[in-house]
């Protein structure tokens, strides 16, 4: 098991090496010339050629790539000129809030679908299944952007019960502290999680009651609780794990457009913010961060797996 | 007696999204104290659904229609759910086929033996704990205690079983429903488990419902048999009775299509044509009439009751009344084989010390070699001309894999495998390709082995494109005639594989490997997947070709009956060695290997003496790991008569007769002297 | 295990008791396969009649059917100026003339929708052709091939599949200006990967079925192995996965528009009609939200529909096989 | 005319600005405000638009009540666009950095800029508010003359004085000799270049030689209004606490600068670093967030000018038009922008705020690129029959009504007509190429080209004779340039659209291309850049705010620095060199007129600024609203009502 992991761990380094690849190159490829970028069209080339020598642009690309590496192992992200500041502190000002927001939603996503799930494949075809299911289907067709305009019109402009926009606190204290601003941002992205988790768990569920060992559980004569709690459960959560791993760049992703939307100045925002300002260094970084995420997310659940699945953990 | 269960008039629907199975009708059964009732039938005769229909754990769709089920007179049809679940897995105990995907892989064997304890004796847990490990005792899991903490899949099948007949146990029921109990478990530790049910209800005086398909199986145990087909109830009487002096055609039919190991293999085997009606819209009339050879008008007409003395019922309006069909009233097989195939001329396949193992690695990028399988270690064997080799090993023996690296499929690590003397590994590109054509395989699984993309007609045509044998139309030709050959009609080509039944699939798949007039074909397990009636016609099938294509089989099985009715000279395998070779009857009459008696003794036969006095002499323990097979003699760790010698070196092949082969140090027959086995060494 | 009872394997429901005559006890004619039905159901036809059989798919077909429609034959019916505006006209709520009011440019709405829709369904459409082709290719040849260069390709995979496929083409997005096609290959290029999985995955579970071994003994060779039987049996789940490249690809449009990286005029798409949703959303001008809104959410939904109903109908077949 | 007005102009478009500021109650304003006060008081009690901006043309909605009962106290919230977000803090700003809203809405809080600009929306100096009292020329021009008022004091304690100024302008040398882009400002020749000397002839008077002699009015709005003066007693340090340095020594002066800017580029220590708490300006910095731009600050009790009432000032940042405008539905903002494309929606917040706007000084345009050669675009753009062509196909009367819904006014020359301006010239104020698809077809046909209505027009007469197409427009030659607009806000969108189908009537085929703002300002604003050449043919960004004194110099001058398109024409030259350096006060109208019939861009709608200030918001100083508009913050003005 120890061995497993530690492969799965040397593997994920591995892709995030390749992630980093893909950044630089792109980043590389984009603006390959921060000089220009920096001092303006007005700026002679000869300023740009010593800007760009100064900072190393001119080096070979490998060499390029490598102190990139070097740099990132430091952890620095590189320089934005357009906020004027390193990128690393951009994040670091905004990673606690859309940390908050994610996080929550995430907990109360999963928490709302497993059982979500379980109900509709215990209720298979039956109206509440039906209902559900439709109910997902919609959320899991819409542009998620689409569903926060419809929850702002409703809730905020027409029955004035929750602000147009997510809480503008610093600190992410005063974010918790303001749950009434927090509640459609978090509303908007529970619910497109739950639309796609809980069809997902519906169908693991599904395929768990028909295994054999639901089968014995009954004929032991345990109640229908007891065999959904004490057997299905845990075992059709186990795909799930890997899903929820799985789905970080999607969580991402969803922060951009409804920090966008409900103005909540997380990752999200300032990427988006980033896109407007042309700052090719903040979107990249993130770009880097988010892959990163999203192969700790993966490592995460095969570590979780191996801890849920003796069949893993055992072998 | 007292009637411990009893069922009267039960009919079970499955509702399916667009039509009514009409799974089980009429069914009227009844088990006493400390009795044993056989319930046997072929695939989707409803016996298993009769099983969940008294649990009342019947799948998603199904339902009791009608009549009643009463446990000691109380009626359980209809009972309240919470009712019903005091009954179950207290006084209904329930066994299942599958023991891999019966326990529950996330909960320890202790926690699930423990359960049914907890919920219906109350009680502490550790009281639940302490029955678990009595109960697991009982059904003899080595170190019980130790092992309450382990999960499933850390135990062998074998165990896993007993595990789950311990969950039955744990709280005493009346009524043990054992369904299938043995199916997916080799033949020695299926014997083992039998053995362990003969035990217990020896010892517990519980009342066995045993439902299974194998004639074998009931006749060793059972005090009565209930036969069903197509969901009806056809007879019902004392198993010594079913055997000798049955009475309705399907009942003879069946027990007349189970070669069995005495068979005369140079007859036909009897078969039931056709296949089982389709229950959501049964035939009118009697189910069994569109096969039954005695059918008159009236078997359409109207469908016959369940009628005779009070200890041998049977539903039908013709029944029969000659006991057994004779198999001297079967066909004898013009079988010019057994002469021609003598020894002399150059065999047509030499098998040289092939040596197959499989690297188990685990690694995403860089595949690191943890260890390796020995799948297949130094077997020789030769194949004659028109000469049917019968293979048969337990599961993980390597007969398959051997199989595989005949035809090609696998690279042997090393060894020869040469056909008229050429070694078919020494080839390359066309000169291979062309070779192949006369080495041909029969796939196990009827459907695996058909692409669903392809008619039945490019199917056939396939090998010979691929050859570039013959213009289309010829290949068109020679497809309809493969067809009438395999006996099926030539409107047939124009079908996907999916619109055939399995008998038929497997005998598409026959018509295809007969296309290049192979010299010989391997069938690997041709007829497992096949239910008994549908078996025997494809068994007969295979014997006619052979004879008509003069071509050789490499039959490989699990199934000794099969392969001995099937082969001339027999292979048996061990943990990836040949143990034992010799003609059908002489290894049958005079096995040499202890393993290879072991099986002879542990298949359960269709008839109740031989199994009543069969002394109970099973193989112990289970087959070693491939990984690290035993040192010497690989059967050692289960043979009853190792010593010391068998650890240290291994044994060779000596000769017990005319092509009678053996390895084993301390064999049940005398060997013939050293000097002709020597000689015999050189050609088996 | 091989000896696992067959419990379970449905008969042919095609073959109702092939029942012959009476007959003497041994004479039974092993050259009796029994019947086999008239009518002949290809794999295809019996996904397609499973496909039928599924209420959704008809529905999902429908609302696309009616969009393609409306999209393109809609503006042969409906006439109006999508390419100069009356500015004069801009935000006037539905009525006489504008069935579904105008927007900021005084575009006739209704119009608008009809030719946004054009770029969306081709955006979605191209997008979807464009990754499912190079995922095909791709996890073709890494299942195919196999061993190191498997192990590398997927991982390149990993790499890419890690990095949020929004992130990236919004970057890619600020470089190049919106036309069908920059967009649809934008998207379709990042969206490669999950097909490129699926494949892999499909070709690796068909190497190793009976009727591929069956292939190589007759002497079959590579080749013929992939594009008679591998990439055929494959062929299903491609068609599956373009029915949800296109939604995704649809979405995709959705959020760049929003977000102000869609097509450029003349060219609209329902992306960019959204754009400016938050703002018409407050100013009350619903008509310029919620049909394009709604026709966007539907056509998505179709196409999942029709993709849910085209997997369990080849899956149907293949559970049959 | 500077960078930062060109990034400037976009903001203008997503026009989200506006300071706060709370006045004090008493105190009755100068002179120059006047009949601001006495019509704000009329005003408070009509309500009606009025005042000084009330008779303004293109007034949108009502100012807000001046002269209210005060209460002291209260935290103003101010709502600012993203990307309108300040992000630098030493008054030398960089080109990179250089937008109104680093210096109008948050340096010149803290510190206070020599002179300052409009007087309400009147364009002249504002004596009140500025540092210096007016300078004196002599030595026929070549020499100038101004005394710090006394009074104003840092924050440390030490007064405002002439080695401040002095301070600033060695610091500003030692910038520029490193890199032009140290100063968005600079440009090469003009200040500080064009300082011979600068010396304290006094403890609070500074006298300046200069090279040569310039018109005054340009010297005074243009170069002296760029310098702010900088705490020459605390800022002369090379290192933290190391020692003060001899900033007149050029060797200090780069150290210091070196060390301040570079200070100044860890925005993370805005709130915290030393350096930036000595402030003569009537705010003092508390907290600032980087990435968005928020900040608070809180009243300096040591501002000379004013006292400042309210308790604390924040600024925060939205995405979008609409969230501000949600904002301001859920009356969360004191002070906030409203654009255009919510103005519908504006009867929501009309009960909380009085909702006003007004366009101001400068001109929106797109810019033609002169030297794209891609098909010709060149040699046709020179055409001036073809840029008259163009102007005709272009209403603004339309657009305003359609797309601005009224809030702007027609713009057809560098100098518009609201708000009024001494320098408008006549042929601005009525359109002189009014649309007229027919005419601009007209204009065409009589130059040797077949116009094809929604088809694609041909030249078939080329060569240079009148009636012909022109230089360099051969055969067959068609007109297709493409056409870039910022993305944000979606007004240019609307309007690049609206021209193009309005083009497309008369053949001409206009490839439309949105990009962010900053990616047009950084690659296409510079014509004959190599790079990015042949890839632009017209460039709508926004457009220029005018200073006081609204000359093109730099815009329509051969070779000027923000001459994006490379429009280059003798007349425009000599008529702007006149306005720099001559005398006659006309010389800027005259320039004005000849541009407006010239069309070297094709000028657009001058949008409003429209700002809703809360009704629980007065000020003693009418123009303290006004002057919003025009980007001339005084919050010291405002204070909450009771």
């Amino acid at each position: 098991m120890a061995g497993y992991l530690f492969r799965r761990f040397v593997t994920s380094l591995v892709v995030v090496l390749g992630i980093s690849m893909v950044a630089f190159a792109m980043l590389h490829l984009i603006s390959s010339s921060p000089g220009r970028a920096v001092l303006g069209l007005h700026a002679s080339p000869k300023a740009v050629a010593a800007f760009n020598k100064a900072n190393g642009y001119d080096d070979p690309i490998v060499i390029q790539y490598w102190h990139y590496l070097l740099q990132l192992l430091h952890g620095n992200l590189g320089y934005s000129y357009k906020l004027n500041q390193p990128v690393t502190s951009v994040l670091g000002e905004n990673v606690l809030r859309s940390l908050y927001l994610s996080g929550v939603s995430l907990v109360l996503a999963i928490l709302i679908a497993i059982p979500l799930g379980i109900y509709q494949a215990v209720r298979r075809n039956h109206l509440g299944d039906y209902i559900v299911t439709s109910g997902a289907f919609t959320l899991y067709s819409m542009p998620s952007f689409f569903l926060g305009l419809l929850l702002i019109q409703a809730f905020a402009l027409s029955l004035k019960i929750f602000p147009p926009e997510a809480s503008q606190s610093v600190s992410v204290i005063g974010v918790i502290e303001d749950p009434r601003a927090m509640f459609l941002p978090i509303l908007n992205l529970v619910a497109i999680q739950v639309a796609g988790y809980s069809q997902y768990m519906r169908s693991s569920a599904l395929d768990g009651l028909g295994q054999d060992y639901i089968r014995l559980a009954r004929a032991k004569g345990l109640s229908q609780k007891a065999v959904l709690t004490g057997h299905l459960l845990r075992n059709s959560i186990l795909p799930m794990i890997t899903l929820i791993g799985l789905s970080v760049p999607a969580l991402l992703a969803g922060n951009l457009l409804i920090e966008t939307l409900f103005n909540y100045p997380g990752l999200g925002l300032m990427f988006y913010n980033a896109l407007q300002n042309e700052d090719y260094p903040i979107l990249l970084s993130y770009t880097l961060i988010a892959g990163v995420l999203t192969v700790a997310g993966n490592f995460i659940a095969d570590v979780a797996i191996t801890i849920a699945d003796p069949r893993v953990r055992l072998s | 007696m007292t009637r411990v269960l009893e069922i009267e008039d039960l009919s079970t629907h499955i509702q399916l999204s667009r039509s009514v199975v009409q799974a089980v009708g009429n069914v009227n059964l009844h088990i006493d104290a400390g009795e044993t009732l056989g319930l046997v039938g072929e695939s989707g005769c409803g016996k298993s659904i009769t099983g969940l229909s008294i649990m009342g754990l019947l799948p998603p769709g199904g339902k009791v229609v009608g009549g009643s089920i009463k446990l000691e007179g109380r009626e359980l049809v209809g009972l309240p759910d919470a009712e019903m679940r005091k009954i179950r897995g207290n006084d209904i105990a329930m066994i299942f086929q599958d023991s891999s995907s019966s326990l529950n892989p996330t909960k320890t064997i202790g926690e699930q033996v423990a359960e049914p304890v907890l919920l219906h004796r109350g009680g502490s847990k550790k009281e639940a704990v302490d029955r678990a490990i009595e109960v697991l005792d009982l059904v003899g899991i080595p170190g019980a205690k130790e092992r309450l903490s382990d999960y499933p899949h850390q135990l062998s099948g074998g165990l896993r079983q007993r595990v789950m007949i311990a969950i039955a146990l744990s709280c005493d029921p009346k009524v043990l429903i054992a369904d299938e109990p043995t199916t997916a478990l080799d033949v020695t530790i299926q014997a083992q488990i039998l053995k362990l049910l003969d035990d217990l209800k020896e010892r517990f005086g519980m009342s066995i419902l045993l439902i299974t398909h194998d004639m074998g199986v009931v006749a060793g145990r059972a005090d009565r048999v209930n036969v069903m087909y197509a969901g009806r109830m056809v007879e019902a009487t004392g198993t010594k009775e079913i055997f000798s002096n049955m009475r309705h055609p399907y009942t003879q039919a069946l027990l007349a299509s189970i070669p069995r190991m005495d068979q005369d293999n140079t007859k036909t085997l009897f078969s039931i044509p056709g296949i089982p009606p389709d229950l959501t819209n049964p035939p009118p009339g009697c189910r069994f009439a569109p096969r039954c050879a005695y059918t008159k008008s009236d078997c359409q007409e109207s469908e016959p009751s369940l009628s005779g003395s009070e200890d041998h019922v049977v539903a039908c309006f013709h029944p029969v009344m000659d006991g057994p069909l004779k198999p001297e009233k079967m066909v004898t097989l013009s079988h010019g084989v057994r002469e021609r195939a003598g020894e002399g001329e150059t065999p047509l396949l030499e098998v040289i010390d092939l040596e197959k193992t499989f690297p188990v690695t685990s690694g995403a990028i860089l595949k690191r070699k943890v260890g390796k399988v020995h799948a297949v270690s130094g077997v020789s064997l030769t194949v004659r001309r028109g000469e049917i080799f019968g293979l048969v090993g337990e599961s993980g023996c390597g007969k398959s894999t051997l199989g595989r690296m005949i035809v090609g499929l696998e690279r042997p690590d090393s060894g020869k495998v040469l056909l008229n003397g050429e070694d078919i590994f020494s080839l390359r590109g066309r000169t291979l390709a062309k070779k192949r054509r006369d080495l041909q395989m029969m796939f196990q699984d009827p459907y695996g082995s058909l692409d669903p993309r392809m008619r039945v007609a490019a199917i056939l045509r396939e090998p010979l494109s691929i050859q570039g044998v013959e213009s289309a139309k010829d290949q068109e030709a020679r497809s309809i005639a493969l067809m009438r050959e395999v006996g099926l009609p030539s409107k047939a080509l124009e079908r996907f594989p999916h619109e055939f039944s399995g008998g038929q699939r497997q005998r598409i798949g026959l018509a295809r490997a007969l296309t290049l007039n192979p010299k010989l074909i391997v069938a690997d397990e041709p007829v497992s997947a096949l239910d008994v009636s549908i078996r025997s016609q494809v068994l007969n099938l295979m014997k006619r070709l052979q004879v008509s294509h003069d071509m050789a089989y490499l039959v490989i099985s699990h199934d000794l009956a099969v392969v001995k009715y099937l082969a001339d000279r027999i292979g048996v395998m061990y943990l990836g060695k040949l143990v034992e070779l010799a003609r059908g009857d002489d290894l049958y009459s005079r096995a040499a290997h202890p393993y290879t008696q072991g099986l002879i003794d542990t298949i359960p036969l269709p008839d109740p003496e031989i199994e009543r006095d069969k002394k109970k002499r099973v193989i112990s323990g289970e087959l070693p790991s491939p990984i690290a097979p035993p040192s010497g003699c690989r059967f050692r760790t289960r043979c009853p008569r190792a010593q010391e010698i068998c650890a240290i070196e291994e044994p060779k092949l000596r000769t017990f007769g005319d092509q009678h082969y053996a390895a084993c140090h301390f064999p049940l027959v005398e060997p013939l002297e050293e000097a002709a086995s020597a000689s015999g060494q050189t050609k088996i | 295990m091989e000896e696992r009872e067959t419990e379970g394997v449905e008969e042919s429901p095609l073959n109702l008791g092939g029942g012959i005559g009476p007959f003497e006890p041994g004479i039974t004619d092993p050259l009796d396969g029994g019947e086999v039905d008239d009518t002949v159901t290809s794999g295809w036809r019996l996904a397609v009649r499973s496909f039928a059989e599924n209420k959704l798919a008809i529905v999902g077909l429908g609302i696309l059917i009616f969009f393609v429609l409306f999209c393109y034959v809609g503006p042969h019916v409906y006439h109006s100026n999508q390419i100069s505006g009356n500015v004069l006209n801009s935000d006037l709520p539905p009525g006489s003339g504008h069935p579904l009011g105008t927007d900021n440019n005084g575009y006739d709405e209704l119009g608008r929708l009809m030719v946004g829709g054009q770029a969306a369904l081709e955006i979605g459409f191209f997008a979807a052709i464009i990754a499912t082709v190079i995922g095909s290719l791709y996890g073709a040849i890494s299942g195919l091939i196999g061993g190191l260069l498997d192990g590398v390709m997927m991982r390149i995979v990993d790499v890419i599949l890690s990095i949020p496929y929004l992130l990236i083409v919004l970057i890619v997005a600020t470089r190049y200006s919106g036309t069908v096609l920059s967009l649809s290959l934008i998207l379709g290029l990042f969206a490669w990967l999950v097909p490129a999985r699926l494949i892999r995955g499909e070709v690796l579970s068909l190497r190793v079925r009976d009727f591929v071994s069956a292939a190589k003994v007759m002497g079959s060779g590579r080749t013929r192995l992939i594009f008679r039987h591998l990439l055929p049996n494959a062929l299903s789940v491609v068609i599956v996965n373009i029915t949800f490249q296109v939604a995704d690809a649809i979405i995709a449009i959705a959020l760049l528009g929003f977000l102000g990286f869609g097509l450029q005029y003349p060219h609209v798409d329902w992306g960019d009609m959204l754009s400016t949703a938050n703002t018409a959303l407050g100013n009350g001008y619903w008509w310029l939200v919620y049909p394009v809104g709604i026709s966007l959410i539907l056509v998505v939904m179709a196409c999942n529909f029709i993709g849910n109903a085209l997997r369990d109908s080849v899956d149907v077949r293949l559970r049959r096989r | 005319m500077s960078v930062y007005r060109i990034t400037d102009s976009l903001r203008r478009r997503t026009s989200k600005v506006g300071p706060i500021g709370v006045a004090l109650a008493a105190a009755v304003t100068l002179a120059s405000c006047g009949s601001g006060s006495s019509t704000a008081t009329t005003q408070a009690s009509t309500g009606s638009s009025a005042g000084t901006a009330g008779s303004v043309p293109g007034l949108y909605g009502t100012l807000p009540p001046v002269g209210l009962p005060a209460k002291s106290g209260g935290v103003i919230t101010f709502g600012q666009l993203s990307g309108t977000n300040p992000n630098y803090i030493f008054p030398i700003v960089p080109a990179a950095n250089s937008s109104v809203y680093n210096l109008y809405e948050f340096e010149n809080y803290l510190f206070v800029p020599l002179y300052w600009g409009t007087v309400g929306t009147i364009p002249e100096i504002n004596p009140t508010v500025s540092l210096a009292n007016m300078p004196t020329y002599s030595n026929g021009g070549k020499t100038v003359t101004f005394s710090i008022k006394p009074g104003y004091s840092w924050s440390n304690g030490a007064p405002v004085d002439a080695n401040d100024v002095i301070f600033f302008i060695d610091e500003l040398k030692a910038a520029v000799k490193e890199s032009a882009a140290n100063f968005g400002n600079y440009t090469p020749g003009f200040f500080p270049d064009n300082v011979v000397s600068a010396t304290a002839t006094g403890k609070y008077t500074v006298t300046l030689q200069l090279t040569r002699s310039y018109n005054t009015s340009f010297f005074t709005d243009n170069e002296l209004g760029l310098i702010t003066p900088m705490p020459s007693t605390a800022w002369n340090i090379a290192s933290a606490n190391g020692p003060h340095l001899d900033y007149t020594v050029p060797a200090n002066a780069t150290a210091i600068y070196n060390y301040l800017s570079q200070q100044a580029n860890d925005l993370s220590t805005y709130a915290t670093n030393p350096l930036w708490q000595v402030v003569d300006g009537p705010m003092r910095l508390t907290s600032f967030t980087p990435s968005t731009g928020a900040f608070t600050m809180v009243p300096n009790p040591h501002f000379g000018g004013h006292k400042v009432q309210f308790s604390e000032l924040q600024g925060v940042t939205f995405t979008s038009v609409q969230a501000e405008f949600n904002q301001l539905i859920a009356g969360n903002l004191t002070v906030g922008g409203v654009d255009f494309s919510v103005l519908p929606q504006v009867s929501r917040i009309e009960s909380k705020y009085n909702v006003y706007g007004l366009p101001d000084f400068g001109f929106q345009a797109a810019f033609y690129n002169f030297t794209d050669t891609t098909g010709n675009w060149s040699s046709e753009i020179s055409q001036l029959y073809l840029r008259q062509a163009l102007a005709h196909l272009e209403d603004q009367t339309a657009y305003i009504k359609g797309l601005y819904k009224g809030a702007a006014v027609p713009d057809y020359g560098p100098i518009g007509v609201s708000p009024p301006s001494p320098y408008t010239p006549a042929n601005a104020k009525n359109n002189p190429y009014p649309y007229s698809i027919s005419a601009a077809a007209n204009l065409l046909k009589s130059h040797g080209w077949k116009v094809v209505p929604n088809g694609t027009t041909e030249c078939v007469k080329p060569g240079t004779a009148s009636g012909d197409c022109g230089a360099g427009i051969p055969l067959h030659a068609t007109i297709s340039p493409t056409m870039f607009y910022t993305n944000s806000p979606p007004i240019l969108g609307e309007q690049a659209q609206a021209f193009a189908a309005a083009a497309k009537q008369v053949g001409i085929n206009i490839q439309l291309n949105a990009k962010t703002f900053n990616f047009l300002v950084s690659n296409y604003s510079v014509a004959g850049a190599p790079a990015n050449n042949n890839k632009w043919a017209i460039n709508d960004f926004g457009g220029f705010s005018a200073a006081d004194y609204p000359t093109t110099n730099n815009i329509f001058n051969t070779g000027g620095s923000f001459n994006f398109g490379g429009y280059s024409d003798a007349t425009a030259n000599k008529l702007i060199s006149n306005s720099v350096y001559g005398s006659n006060p006309n010389a800027v109208s005259q320039e004005a007129s000849y541009l407006t019939e010239q069309q070297p861009a094709l000028f657009t709608p001058a949008s409003d600024f429209i700002y809703a200030v809360s009704k629980s918001l007065s000020a003693t100083n009418e123009n303290s609203f006004s002057a919003l508009t025009q980007f001339q913050p005084l919050p010291q003005y405002w204070y909450f009502t009771k």
